[in-house]
């Protein structure tokens, strides 16, 4: 399946994309998209204790599954204010 | 028209107008919290910031501080507006606005609204200073973390 | 010119004005809490408000809660507008501004500023009710009570 | 000697006076003055508890001595606000 990755702030640096396709096996995990997207860019495995996660524009758990068409977001921690 | 009162925008911020959107003949108070780009930060000289958003998710979570908020003073109605996009110094980044019968409600609606935006809105500000830049981090953003929404209500005075 | 900061005056009170009067630079945060004539009061029908102060005092008041905010928040500066005369609902009887280079300065100087003006300074409020009218009469004015003092310090949560 | 006295709210109320002149013996004190004043309006001892007193623009005390000349105000509970 295909999904959307979009990535803010510092991880939109480190990978140079605000936004991603990606494949992944059906039924991969919101976690196992960090994974394969920090393969890739090992720069970010820096943030795979902090980052928060989003679903369709929902805050979302790394266990939650994902569907084809899918948009994630990863967020580096937040600073706004 | 009524302003929409969750905002995420690249324009200038009305802290007055916020005020006017949520304040009702029913009120007797209105606190409004604006924060403003200060020309310095931990020892370094600021230039300009630039804020970045995941917009619809900024705006949901301000309405879930909303929504927290109304939970527990039924009577404060909220209003918040974050600005992105390169700011000066001197520029407002933020404004909250927060309108009740009663002066107690009104300030700590709006203290709690801008610990929680911190926690857990999808904003990063990106410092420019002499000599430098730097993304600022600062919590991991976590909604339904219940030990940082005690952190928010315990600097709210509750 | 530089508007005077703490005042009593029959003019419409602008708090973006107040707030713009007061942050420097160096300011990251401005606390603004203004107080609106609400359309209710003890079970009374609110009509309107006439205000009346004993207006030299009540500015010398107003420096004075300013002094005591130095003393504890050295890095808060306060304005404080109080208006007088015929107020109708909606209308805004007070502004207070608190700008600081941290958000939690800022909001526990305003709010310390407007428990400590309903201590002492000497301004009444004649409310106009459906079926009457009466003065409000709060506390007695005794800038020298250190009890009341502390009561102002523990709303504003320090 | 002649001493001003300034009246305000429910206390200007009561008197029909915001300013009053009134002549007292040499040294009375702000809490002579207002017995003075509370016997010749009566309905002014309801407040004897819970006035306040200023003098030429500043808060002051019952035991303080007048000259001649001074500005005294008394001020019922306040309400600002």
């Amino acid at each position: 399946m295909h999904v959307t990755v979009r990535l803010f702030a510092r991880l939109r640096e480190l990978t140079g994309a605000a936004e991603l396709t990606r494949e992944l096996p059906d039924g991969a995990t919101v976690g196992a998209a960090w994974e394969s997207l920090a393969r890739d860019f090992p720069s970010l495995t820096a943030y795979t204790a902090s980052v928060s996660c989003a679903v369709n524009e929902e805050y979302s758990r790394p266990s939650h599954r994902l569907e084809d068409g899918d948009e994630i977001a990863f967020l580096p921690p937040v600073s706004g204010g | 028209m009524a302003p929409r009162v969750f905002q995420v925008t690249p324009d200038r911020l009305d802290a007055a107008a916020l005020a006017a959107a949520v304040a009702t003949r029913a009120d007797g108070a209105v606190t409004t919290f604006v924060g403003i780009v200060r020309d310095h930060n931990g020892g370094r000289r600021v230039l300009w910031l630039d804020y970045e958003a995941y917009a619809p998710l900024a705006e949901k979570a301000f309405e879930r501080i909303d929504e927290e908020a109304r939970e527990r003073w039924p009577e404060a109605r909220l209003a918040i507006h974050h600005r992105i996009g390169r700011l000066e110094i001197g520029d407002a980044s933020i404004v909250i606005a927060a309108a009740s019968p009663h002066r107690s409600d009104a300030f700590v609606a709006c203290r709690y609204a801008i610990e929680r935006v911190k926690q857990i809105a999808p904003i990063w500000k990106h410092e420019h200073f002499e000599g430098g830049d730097v993304w600022i981090e600062g919590a991991t953003a976590d909604p339904a973390d219940a030990g940082a929404r005690e952190v928010a209500l315990a600097r709210a005075c509750t």
